[in-house]
């Protein structure tokens, strides 16, 4: 694809995630390791579902059995890594009390939403950085996909689902962890559910071409509606609200500053 | 290291070194010095060597400035008449170009 | 005098681009249906058509730059990963047979030598698309018809006291300014013609003095409307030598007596048209020039050096449509008959000019070209050199990329090797060695050059099928046949002066390694506006995004307010700080 | 970089990890892995800190006259040690606040080196990663390090490109297991060297060694960038460049330069190695060579009768600092150094301040110490450092030396210049951390170090942990120090040197606090080899391989601090994070790639 298109859809994948990364995470660095555990454990569900889809040699061509294996995989890896961060929380909560300053990293701990929220994070990048990067690795050059056929939109909307499913697994990580914590196995549920959604929604898009590309809007926007939906509910539980909202926006900026 | 840890003796050392080095066309060290002395020439309470700290790191930035654009000219210059040069210019030529004169 | 007003000297344009030929029709298929036709192609009353359209990206990339002196120059320049290679001078290797085995410790007279030349390649503008079929085929297949004629009876003509010595000489890399000849004049004047050795029994030295005439075959295909041939003789040399040139002409034209071919003698105005015999006049002028080509003034060949120069259009492959492979290949086409003819005519000629007296009637029937010969040699170079003639001149070690072959083998001179030689000229070569040379009973191990007999050279090729198997016999053929290295003399002088002129100084360039190949891509290019409003899109998305969560991470601690673990100050529950 | 960028208290307990793992990592004298000298050289450390006190002039007098010092001085401390610690860093906390409002506070046990390890993690986090961006981006970019080549290490005999998977299979074991027998051999020649003392040699190798790296290599991969890009460089100023770069390299890893410019020197060194590495290793033998290195590293420091326990044993039964024999360990020189200035007038230094740089190349004679001992601290550390860089980087040379002298074919011959390079380099890293740390951090690093070194027996290191902790407590309070602990005594002084020093007096704790935060050290050997990993893994030009390495890799090395913060014992750094790096690499391209393709292809996500 041409220098504009890359740099375009790079921005559009990677924009949001960065700008979180940067004002959110990289100042701590427990949150930046936790990040990166939580990609690591991304991985290892991958790693788990294609050596699934690939033992299903039968069924290797029909995707959707993949798809479905590696969103349940991937939901169990999120659940373990639930277990382990809690484990670790738990020991560090001990530490935290005893500090009465001000200090990032204890707070962490004893702010389960952070943790679930850089989890999510870690788990969303890394999976949309694997549904991107070797798109627009292979397709650099001067042209543009096509010619066999394909939408000319392919770009823009791989870039554009790979940071929706970016933010989504950010959502689902906070919803899904404070789920876990209250046991209200329902918004667990809800999870799964809403992942498997967004999933099943892209297999749509395999039946794209250059005539239609509307069928892209089929798949993108009921996905950004879920985003935002779960956005919402993540919002939420976060302990956010549009009073707070209001209340923030008509704040002048810096009036209820701690730092 | 940390110029915060040594004595003001050796920091005047050191951007004397740094500076007496640079002679040698090394317009990199006098770069290095100047930005690494600054803090110290300008910016940190009096004490005796500053002062002459302060003339080398302006004479190594100067310096390094001149270089500078020494290099710059001289590259410019090679670039555009190299071809004209004919044998001269590819003799000095540190890597061949493919395909273009 | 302009020889080839037809040619556009194309091949001389620096276009600035690269330009491919596709020959594949598959490959055509791809540009027109995948590409041109689906994306580009334009209704008569549309102005142009909407984006995304078809491009094109072709990828040739060539180390060399500015010229030979240059590149050759860089060539030698020295980098820690040794010295990278930028251009190659052409160049291949020529080949002669001497009709005697004249030792050097015996005398060879001056004058003696009738050279009988044509050139073996041609130049087109794309790699392996070559056709060369008047260009040059047509000359030296008529030279070595005539040769296979003048050997059948070389007992006569070796037997005879003083006969002239007949040299045959195919020169490659003519079209590249003379490469072949220029190089075989300079070691003639070096004295290392033709065999550079000092020590051990080889050939004696032929030198410019030893010529005696010189006749050379050029494009011989596209005869005018009463099949005539040219004499063309060079002006300056006819002031000199007048009576040997008409001497030659009339040997010529008597020699064609009864044959199916007319010798005309060319206006004598006329400057000598493009030939190898130009190397030999500019070195020495006084020897006697006679070219044959079949055009008076302009060439007749439309398609000289190109690569539409095809069989097709001088009745090399006239078949009638029902033929079979091998029919194609038995079939005696027209061509091949007028290129008898005119080998028996020049075989007639040197015969009676070697030996001085005109051949009697039985020497004249053995003196005939074999048109079959003729036809086989024109089928093996221009249409498939997969032929039974070829498997039979082959030496076995070729004889499997022979068996691959499909397409004839490139009449492109390529870049010098000293080791290798391409195939044209081998296969020549072995022809020659096949039509002068005698089989010896040696097999294949020791059919190898003789230590302390240096004139002969010993080749070993499969030879014809034993019975129905596919069992070869393999032949040991001995014969007076020598390559001599085709390489211009520029490359050759130290201290050669590259902007004289002297002296061809043509080099090929390297090509691009794995990293950069010879490749086309097909690929569409989308509408700047597509581009650019996505790069936008994605530009606002960052700053939007930077913005927004500056804006939370500030404003967190108020966004998100829910008390879940008891500890702290407020910021610590904010999922956002 | 993040390096100096973090401003913390640090504890020694959670330097500990890191120490233990640069201890680990950086000192094998030739598989690019100076995984050996440095725990030695830190065993050299503690025995020279316990000892340092009774005898300030020549340290192996102070060496030979108390054997059993440690023990008794550590105990001692080991009471001290709880109460001590919490109350002192009360004591210092308001300190910190007024500096650093954001800095943290410490806290006993794991938990604490959970969280301080945190940013320990990173700041080997941002340097690996830089390093592995070189790499991965000169492998993409330029493709000599990608494409076929013939040329290889002498190491590395067997390399037919097309034959049988099976010859493919074995003949890279083969290199491998040559290139192992390389690296036991150099081990038990740095052994040697040790016993019988040649420092003069070594420092000579040193110094040439290391100027032919920084140039050579820096030249190498300047002609490679410009034929890459196609760029007409003129030799003046291609030779301006590299002229420029090797000095400034000399003056800053050898000499003193800006903390930034070292690393990024030393992070572009590791990465040329690595590249390297990738360019001249068979494709299999690379993989092989990595798999050796992970059992090699887990041998070699946990195996009882592994080189490193055998070196420190040598140097315990000859009751000395280890290393001060063998390598010109900054570190051991601090230590007297320390003591001395513990004992001696500030005046003093002041005089000698002068001669500090000149006699970089005389440590190897006792003499040579004592002038060092006398001189100004900063000033020596570095010097000696440089001296002990040397030494490590002659040592690979000249083996190296010996053992290539007879291979080579002309054509060959820069390639075993990069061999012999590599060694240096490593060593080049591990010191050079010494180098950029300063004397207080040293000072404190030792104990632990020392704990290192003799990690191979586990329980002392944890005593001496403690130790290092309480003295690190200590500091407050300069006084009575020399009676209490032995292991404290040079620590102090240091404190009050600090003090005294004319510096801006707020500066001079702060100063000294990021000094221990940048006390972190990870051999260049490591950088190397997960470098050459991600980079042969990003060769095939897939990226996820790539990134799944770089984050196996990362993940792998969190966790080898994890677990060294869970047992204090020596924990070689190589294996978790190669073995993940490599397990991921292999299933990602096999199996990953290629579900991950047609889900891209197919615009599917999961």
């Amino acid at each position: 694809m041409t220098v504009m298109e890359f740099f375009g859809c790079t921005f559009i994948t990677f924009g949001p995630p960065f700008a979180l990364f940067l004002f959110t995470i990289a100042r701590d660095p427990m949150r930046v390791i936790v990040l990166m555990a939580s990609g690591f454990f991304w991985l290892c569900a991958l790693l788990m579902s294609s050596i699934v889809w690939f033992a299903m040699v039968p069924l290797r061509d029909h995707l959707a059995f993949g798809v479905v294996c590696s969103v349940l995989l991937q939901e169990i890896f999120r659940f373990l890594f639930y277990k382990i961060l809690r484990k670790a929380n738990d020991g560090l909560l001990a530490v935290s009390q005893q500090t009465t300053e001000q200090h990032v990293t204890p707070k962490d701990f004893s702010n389960r939403h952070i943790m679930a929220y850089v989890s999510g994070l870690g788990f969303g990048v890394i999976a949309g950085t694997f549904s991107i990067v070797n798109v627009l690795a292979d397709m650099s050059g001067p042209g543009t996909i096509g010619i066999e056929g394909d939408s000319k939109y392919f770009f823009l909307t791989s870039a554009c689902l790979s940071l929706c499913i970016i933010l989504l697994h950010m959502c689902w990580g906070v919803i899904f962890f404070s789920a876990l914590d209250k046991k209200q196995w329902i918004r667990v549920g809800m999870v799964v559910t809403a992942h498997m959604l967004f999933a099943c929604l892209s297999l749509v898009n395999q039946a794209s071409s250059s005539d239609n590309s509307e069928v892209y809007l089929g798949s993108l926007i009921p996905s950004y509606l879920l985003l935002f939906g779960s956005g919402v509910a993540a919002f939420l539980t976060a302990g956010g609200s549009l009073v707070n909202l209001k209340a923030a926006l008509i704040c002048r900026r810096g009036r209820y500053e701690i730092e | 290291m940390d110029l915060r840890r040594v004595k003001n003796a050796e920091k005047l050392v050191m951007c004397r070194r740094y500076y007496l080095a640079g002679f040698f066309a090394l317009p990199f060290l006098w770069i290095v010095n100047s930005v690494w002395f600054f803090q110290e020439a300008f910016r940190k309470p009096q004490y005796t060597e500053q002062a002459e700290i302060k003339t080398y790191v302006i004479r190594s930035f100067i310096g390094s400035v001149i270089w500078l654009a020494i290099v710059i000219v001289w590259v410019t210059i090679f670039q555009l008449k190299r071809v004209d040069w004919g044998s001269t210019g590819d003799a000095l030529l540190f890597s061949i170009p493919h395909g273009s004169a | 005098m302009q020889w080839n007003s037809a040619g556009s000297g194309l091949m001389r344009e620096d276009l600035g681009i690269p330009v491919f030929a596709l020959s594949d029709e598959s490959d055509v298929f791809k540009v027109l249906h995948k590409c041109f036709f689906k994306f580009n192609l334009r209704e008569k009353n549309e102005t142009a058509r909407e984006y995304p359209l078809c491009a094109a990206e072709l990828n040739t990339k060539m180390y060399a730059a500015i010229d030979t002196e240059t590149c050759l120059r860089r060539s030698r320049h020295f980098s820690f990963l040794g010295k990278n290679e930028l251009c190659d001078p052409m160049g291949d290797k020529n080949n002669h047979v001497t009709m005697l085995n004249i030792p050097q410790n015996e005398t060879r007279a001056d004058d003696s030598v009738i050279v009988v030349g044509a050139r073996l390649d041609s130049a087109s503008l794309f790699t392996l698309e070559y056709q060369a079929s008047d260009t040059s085929v047509t000359g030296f297949v008529s030279l070595l018809a005539a040769m296979e004629a003048l050997w059948k009876v070389k007992d006569k003509i070796r037997k005879t006291k003083n006969a002239k010595d007949i040299m045959f000489a195919f020169f490659h890399g003519e079209a590249y300014d003379y490469i072949g000849s220029s190089s075989m004049v300079y070691s003639m004047t070096q004295g290392t013609f033709p065999q550079d050795l000092d020590h051990g029994l080889h050939l004696h030295k032929i030198q410019l003095q030893h010529i005696h005439q010189l006749v050379e075959l050029n494009q011989v295909g596209y005869r005018d409307n009463e099949g005539s041939l040219w004499l063309h003789t060079d002006p300056n040399n006819r002031k000199t030598k007048l009576a040997q040139i008409q001497k030659m002409i009339d040997g010529l034209q008597d020699a064609t007596q009864g044959l199916n071919v007319t010798l005309q003698e060319a206006d004598a105005t006329l400057p000598l048209p493009p030939a190898s015999s130009q190397r030999f006049l500019m070195e020495q002028s006084d020897i006697p020039v006679v070219v044959v080509t079949d055009h008076q003034t302009q060439f007749t060949n439309k398609f000289y050096n190109s690569r539409l120069d095809l069989p097709e259009l001088i009745n090399a492959t006239d078949y009638s449509p029902d033929l079979s492979k091998a029919d194609k290949y038995d079939h005696v086409t027209k061509q091949a008959e007028l290129i008898a003819e005119l080998s028996t005519a020049l075989a007639r000629y040197l015969y009676q000019a070697s030996t001085g007296a005109a051949p009697d009637a039985t020497t004249e029937q053995t003196l005939t070209a074999n048109s079959s010969t003729v036809t086989h040699m024109l089928y093996c170079f221009l249409v498939s050199p997969n032929c039974e003639l070829f498997k039979e001149t082959v030496s076995p070690v070729n004889a499997e990329s022979l068996k691959t072959t499909v397409l004839p083998y490139p009449f492109y001179v390529g870049v010098y090797s000293s080791q290798q030689t391409r195939e044209l000229s081998t296969l020549v070569y072995s022809l020659m060695a096949r039509f002068t040379g005698d089989k010896v009973d040696l097999s294949e191990s020791d059919c190898k050059e003789n230590e302390n007999d240096k004139r002969y050279s010993y080749l070993y090729v499969q030879g014809t099928l034993k019975g129905k198997g596919q069992e070869r016999e393999g032949w040991c053929l001995k014969s007076l046949v020598h390559k001599s290295d085709a390489l211009s003399p520029a490359f050759i002088i130290d201290g050669y002066d590259w902007k004289s002129g002297k002296y061809s100084t043509w080099t090929e360039s390297r090509w691009g390694g794995e990293s950069d190949s010879i490749r086309v891509r097909l690929f569409l290019v989308p509408s700047k506006q597509l581009q650019v409003s996505i790069l936008v899109f994605g530009i606002v998305v960052l700053v939007l995004s930077l913005l927004i969560v500056y804006w939370c991470s500030i404003h967190a601690t108020h966004i998100f307010t829910n008390r879940l673990t008891g500890s702290g100050t407020q910021s610590t529950y904010s999922p956002m700080f | 970089m993040n390096y100096q960028g973090v401003t913390f208290p640090i504890l020694l307990m959670e330097l500990h990890p890191f120490l233990q793992i640069s201890s680990m990592n950086t000192g094998d004298p030739l598989a690019s892995d100076p995984r050996e000298g440095s725990p030695t050289e830190r065993t050299g450390l503690m025995s020279g800190n316990q000892t340092s006190n009774t005898d300030r002039p020549s340290y192996r007098s102070s060496a030979s006259d108390s054997p059993t010092m440690p023990e008794t001085s550590v105990n001692a401390n080991e009471t001290a040690v709880v109460g001590d610690s919490n109350s002192n860093r009360r004591s210092r906390r308001p300190r910190e606040e007024r500096t650093r409002p954001d800095s943290a506070s410490a806290s006993t046990g794991e938990d604490e080196e959970l969280m301080y390890g945190a940013k320990h993690v990173i700041m080997l986090f941002v340097p690996v990663t830089l390093c592995m961006m070189v790499v991965v981006a000169t492998m993409s970019s330029i493709t000599f390090y990608t494409q076929e080549q013939n040329t290889y290490f002498v190491y590395t005999p067997f390399q037919d490109q097309e034959a049988p998977t099976g010859t493919k299979l074995w003949q890279s074991f083969a290199n491998a297991g040559i290139i192992l027998c390389a690296v036991i051999v150099m081990t038990i020649v740095l052994l040697m060297l040790y016993k019988y003392r040649c420092y003069k040699v070594i420092n000579g190798w040193l110094i040439v060694s290391s100027v032919m790296m920084l140039f050579f290599f820096s030249y190498m991969y300047l002609e490679q960038v410009m034929r890459a890009y196609n760029s007409p460089l003129d030799y003046i100023t291609a030779s301006l460049i590299v002229w420029n770069f090797g000095m400034g390299g000399l003056f800053c890893i050898h000499w003193k330069g800006p903390l930034l410019l070292q690393q990024a020197y030393l992070i572009i060194i590791s990465a040329l190695v690595a590249l390297t590495f990738i360019r001249y290793l068979p494709d299999w033998t690379v993989w092989t060579v990595l798999g050796v290195m992970v059992v090699w590293d887990l041998v070699a420091v946990l195996c009882p009768k592994g080189p490193l326990r055998v070196l420190v044993e040598t140097a315990q039964s000859r009751n000395e600092p280890i290393f001060p024999a063998l390598i010109y360990s900054s570190a051991m020189v601090w230590i007297v150094t320390m003591a001395d200035d513990g004992g001696r007038s500030k005046k003093k230094k002041k005089q000698e301040t002068k001669d500090t740089d000149n006699n970089a190349d005389e440590e190897d004679d006792d003499g040579g110490f004592k002038e060092h001992m006398a001189n100004g601290i900063s000033g020596h550390s570095l010097e000696d450092s440089v001296a002990a860089r040397s030494a490590f980087q002659a040592l690979g040379d000249m083996t190296q030396a010996q053992k290539d002298s007879s291979v080579h074919s002309s054509c060959v011959d820069p390639l075993s210049y990069y061999e012999k390079s590599e060694p240096q380099t490593n060593l080049a890293f591990s010191e050079s951390n010494g180098n950029i740390q300063d004397e207080p951090t040293m000072q404190r690093q030792a104990v632990p170090e020392g704990a290192v070194g003799g990690a191979v027996a586990a329980d002392e290191s944890d005593v001496s942990v403690r130790s290092a902790k309480k003295k690190q407590k200590k500091r407050a309070r300069p006084t009575g120090e020399g009676a209490s602990a032995a292991g404290g005594e040079g620590e102090p002084s240091g404190g009050e040197q600090q003090r005294e020093r004319p510096a801006v007096p707020g500066a001079s704790d702060d100063a000294s606090e990021m000094e221990e935060e940048r006390g972190i050290k990870l051999g260049l050997g490591d950088f190397i080899f997960y470098s050459v990993l991600v980079g042969k893994a990003s060769s095939n030009g897939d990226w996820n391989t790539t990134l799944a390495c770089f984050v196996a890799i990362l993940i792998g090395l969190c966790c080898t601090l994890l677990l060294l913060a869970m047992f204090r014992k020596a924990l070689p750094a190589l294996p978790i994070s190669l073995t993940f790096g490599l397990v991921f690499n292999f299933a990602t391209s096999a199996l990953v790639q290629p579900f991950m393709d047609k889900l891209n292809s197919e615009q599917v996500y999961i």
